[in-house]
């Protein structure tokens, strides 16, 4: 993966809206993404991820701890693993995605 | 090419040439209730001699056409029947661009379809074809069209392709000798043979109809049935799909809309008997369901 | 076998085929596709009445087009981001580049594998990052490796484990076994940036490759697409580019493609009424050089034998008939099915993640 | 009758991820926000396994095009008096029994050391040379 797992504190952003299809199906979400014409399943927490860096709104970047920060204010959250850190599992989830290029990742280190 | 003919199904129209007069008398024969006028055609197919000599020592057919595999393995002329069907099949998978294509098949009733998708061997090509024989309207046994526009189902009746056990249970079940093609034994799926739909199926093949239940039937276990939820529906079909990912953006419109407005259910079953059974009682329960 | 040529002039003259028979536009809709031109002809025709069951195919074919681009594209920037610590150029070739650069070439054009040339110091490091990035060897025990390093002008392919796309990292634009030898160097620092960071071959540079890639890098395979490309690119660049007959000129000599690049243009000439680049022979009473916008190459080899050969190139490269039959197989056209057979994660990956959320909800 | 394992899952409509606020319940929603080694995400790739099955088996010609050329214990064509090499195969091989042939059994019709040369050959093959689609595809790692 290009995750910039090794980086200090990579910034993401939401695309332009028009960039992403997004359908809830069952219990996932079916997301195309337009510029690939791929299409991606979601599975929690990725979809609330998308929807918060969306209200900040698209080319306002935002670090793993801001985002924490913003969903922190809508839900109760909960890892796999208590022993991991939240930031770092959504540090590790906003890597897969900026990956994928369903977020934009920020030029500036 | 030297023999050459033309066959429309559903709203796929192909052209067929071949090296040989015997294939082409054969699918004439075979398709004699569907359309056979010159037209543009969508695809075409050519049924050519691996070599000059193969023509006539040993002839061996290779399959190719407007879209080809590379590397497939050729088959003997006594088996041209299935080389068409294959190449036609492959052309449908790999270059139809106006539907959704799902690897499935359908029946339908009152204007309301059942799709049934699975992998080969699941029965769904033979549960058309029993269905299609009691009372419902066959739509296909092996490719069904989403139309993404309207999300009706598009029927594309080809000849049902009998596989080993299920070719005694259909003559069994159809009693005009006259529907079935030639027998092709030591094919590499086995003995197979062709079964023509009901003319009424072919007459009416132009009709769409309106999806409203999608199966994914497993033939020879114990029967059970189960709800599938619709991500899984959709992950399913979008792998039972050759086109989903070419059809883009009016692919994902048309799947999505798929899978979150019909109902979907797996189904086991035993035998023959026992699949018409369970299809019949899910039909009449989401009937009732959409009744009230 | 000349359905070839009526290719051709459908492309250039689409009118043309107005007057056809739909048994005419069946051998010419056959003919197109088998010459992987079928996009281009789509395009060509887009703007002309054509029957209505022509125009579902062509319809349909118009959408595959930009699916297929756009898929292309994607592709290319997913090589940009696996290749942003590498220090040096990744230059786009073919019709990436040619759809990258929004080259008038790329329009229609089919798009296969993504090819792209970086310097041979910085192979290695190329190779590490895309696969530390998803690629893999499509031959997973690359033995032959070797082999490719020695002989070749590019890696063996690597194909994306979840893209399902090949990339085909060059060095140079011919076999290290091939007689001319381009000038690699050259290439890679006349290359242009484009706004992505990405870069393309220089004009004149782009032109030799096309030339290479048609006559000095095997037997003719897809003749008739790599002439269009060369017949809209020459046409563009004169427009658009100064003095490009004489930067195509000099790079072809420099790359050891003279006689490739004459001979493209020539056939491209005869096919699709190429405008001449190069003046064939001095004009009788003028300073050849000051005359006019073309200039003068090897006019010695202006002769009966050559004029024999660019006969029988075109008859190679246009020999197809209505059915579709030519001598090659279109072994790449449907490549893409390799890796596709029998893998089907995405489903049990699903069914996994749902699992895991309907546990969790059920908590 | 039916549904019997499932049918606490309620209607249609499942209950689905927005429940929550929109409802107005009291207590909160809990985002399951999984572990660093997991993934959320699953692509949706191009689907041919299908169509790739309905031709059948690929056929991989050793060699492509013989001119009279013998194949030699590593593959390579070389001329027929080369000492220790073998005939070109008189038939092609299908993809199934190259898959078979690389797990260590013979090539059918040859001995071990023939199937071993036969093999060196395929392994060679180009991208474009006539069997490599074929035998790209038995390569491809199935996860």
């Amino acid at each position: 993966m290009l995750g910039p797992r090794n980086m200090v504190a990579a910034r993401y952003a939401a695309l332009p809206a028009a960039a992403l299809k997004r359908v809830q199906v069952g219990g996932l979400e079916a997301i195309y993404h337009l510029p690939s014409g791929i299409t991606h399943l979601l599975a929690e927490p990725v979809p609330d991820l998308l929807d918060a860096l969306a209200r900040l709104g698209p080319g306002r970047f935002a670090d793993a701890a801001e985002v924490l920060q913003l969903i922190a204010d809508r839900f109760d959250i909960e890892g796999d693993d208590p022993a991991e850190p939240h930031e770092a599992v959504l540090a590790e989830r906003l890597a897969e995605l900026a990956a994928l290029g369903l977020i934009a990742i920020s030029p500036d280190k | 090419m030297r023999h050459s003919c033309f066959i429309t199904v559903g709203p796929a129209r192909f052209r067929i040439g071949s090296d040989w007069r015997a294939p082409i008398d054969l699918l004439r024969s075979l398709y004699r209730d569907y359309p056979l006028e010159q037209v543009v055609p969508d695809f075409t197919v050519r049924l050519q001699a691996t070599s000059a000599l193969r023509r006539w020592i040993r002839p061996a057919v290779s399959i190719a056409g407007d879209f080809t595999l590379p590397d497939a393995a050729p088959l003997p002329l006594s088996q041209a029947l299935l080389a068409a069907e294959m190449a036609m099949n492959l052309q449908m998978a790999l270059g139809w661009r106006r539907h959704l294509l799902l690897h499935a098949s359908a029946v339908s009733r009152g204007g309301r379809a059942v799709i049934m998708t699975g992998v080969s061997g699941a029965g769904k090509s033979t549960l058309s074809a029993l269905l299609g024989e009691r009372g419902w309207r066959f739509l296909g046994d092996e490719f069904v069209l989403l139309d993404p526009d309207s999300g009706m189902i598009v029927p594309f009746p080809r000849p049902v392709s009998l596989k080993n056990a299920a070719i005694a249970a259909m003559e069994h079940e159809v009693d005009d000798d006259d529907r079935f093609g030639p027998v092709l034994r030591d094919t590499p799926k086995g003995t197979i043979r062709h079964l023509r739909p009901r003319t009424e199926a072919i007459g009416l093949m132009t009709r769409e109809t309106q999806p409203a239940l999608l199966l994914f039937p497993r033939f020879g276990e114990p029967r059970a049935v189960r709800r599938v939820d619709e991500a899984e529906c959709f992950v399913r079909l979008t792998q039972a799909s050759t086109n989903y990912v070419a059809l883009g953006e009016r692919g994902f419109d048309a799947l999505t809309h798929f899978v979150r407005s019909i109902p979907a259910r797996a189904i086991d079953y035993t035998d023959g008997e026992e699949g018409v059974e369970m299809v019949e009682r899910l039909w009449s329960e989401q009937g009732v369901k959409a009744a009230a | 076998m000349t359905d070839g040529w009526s290719v051709a002039r459908a492309l250039t003259d689409p009118q043309s085929a107005a007057g056809l028979e739909p048994a005419g536009w069946t051998r010419l809709l056959s003919a197109a596709r088998a010459l992987s031109l079928i996009g281009t002809l789509a395009e060509a025709m887009a703007d002309n009445g054509v029957p209505a069951e022509v125009e579902r195919v062509l319809g349909d074919v118009r959408r595959s087009n930009i699916a297929g681009q756009r898929q292309a594209l994607w592709e290319a920037e997913c090589a940009k981001a696996a290749l942003a610590t590498y220090s040096g150029k990744v230059i786009l070739l073919k019709g990436t580049a040619f759809a990258a650069a929004g080259y008038r070439a790329a329009l229609g054009r089919s798009i296969g594998d993504l090819d792209i040339l970086v310097d041979r110091s910085g192979i290695e490091q190329v190779e590490a990052l895309l696969l530390s990035a998803g690629w893999e060897w499509v031959k997973p025990d690359p033995y032959d490796d070797a082999y490719y390093r020695k002989w070749m002008h590019e890696l063996p392919p690597m194909i994306h484990a979840s893209r399902d796309r090949m990339i085909d990292v060059h060095h140079t634009i011919l076999p290290l076994t091939a007689k001319p030898r381009p000038d690699a160097a050259a290439l890679i620092a006349d290359a242009r940036a484009l706004p992505s960071g990405l870069f393309v071959l220089s004009p004149a540079d782009i032109i030799c490759h096309a030339a290479a890639h048609l006559l000095a890098d095997g037997d003719l395979s897809g003749g008739m697409r790599n002439l269009w490309d060369i017949d809209r690119l020459v046409r563009q660049f004169a427009a658009e580019e100064r003095d490009f007959a004489e930067r195509l000129a000099d790079r072809a000599r420099l790359h050891g493609l003279t006689g490739a690049v004459s001979r493209a243009l020539r056939l491209s000439q005869r096919l699709f009424n190429t405008p001449p680049v190069f003046r064939r022979k001095p004009e009788p009473g003028a300073g050849a050089e000051q005359s006019g916008p073309g200039i003068r190459l090897s006019p010695e080899s202006t002769s009966a034998k050559r004029h024999i050969s660019d006969a029988l190139f075109l008859r190679r490269i246009t020999a197809v008939d209505g059915w579709g039959r030519k001598t090659r197989k279109l072994t790449r056209q449907a490549f893409f099915i390799r890796s596709h057979a029998l893998r089907m994660p995405p489903l049990m990956l699903a069914r996994h993640l749902w699992t895991k959320w309907r546990m969790g909800r059920r908590d | 009758m039916m549904d019997a394992n499932e049918d606490s899952h309620g209607g249609n409509k499942s209950a689905c991820s927005d429940g929550g606020d929109a409802l107005g319940k009291t207590s909160r929603r809990t985002l399951l926000i999984g572990a660093v080694a997991t993934s959320a995400v699953v692509s949706i790739r191009p689907a041919l396994a299908q169509a790739a099955g309905s031709v059948l088996n690929c056929m991989i010609p050793v060699p492509e095009h013989g001119n009279g050329k013998f194949i030699d214990a590593a593959g390579k064509l070389v001329s027929p008096d080369t000492p220790g090499a073998f005939p070109p195969s008189p038939r092609d091989f299908t993809g199934e029994e190259v898959h078979q042939a690389l797990q260590g059994r013979n090539l059918p019709g040859t001995s071990r050391e023939q199937s071993r040369a036969y093999l060196n050959y395929i392994r060679k093959l180009q991208n474009g040379q006539s069997g490599f689609t074929c035998y790209a595809s038995l390569q491809m790692p199935r996860r």
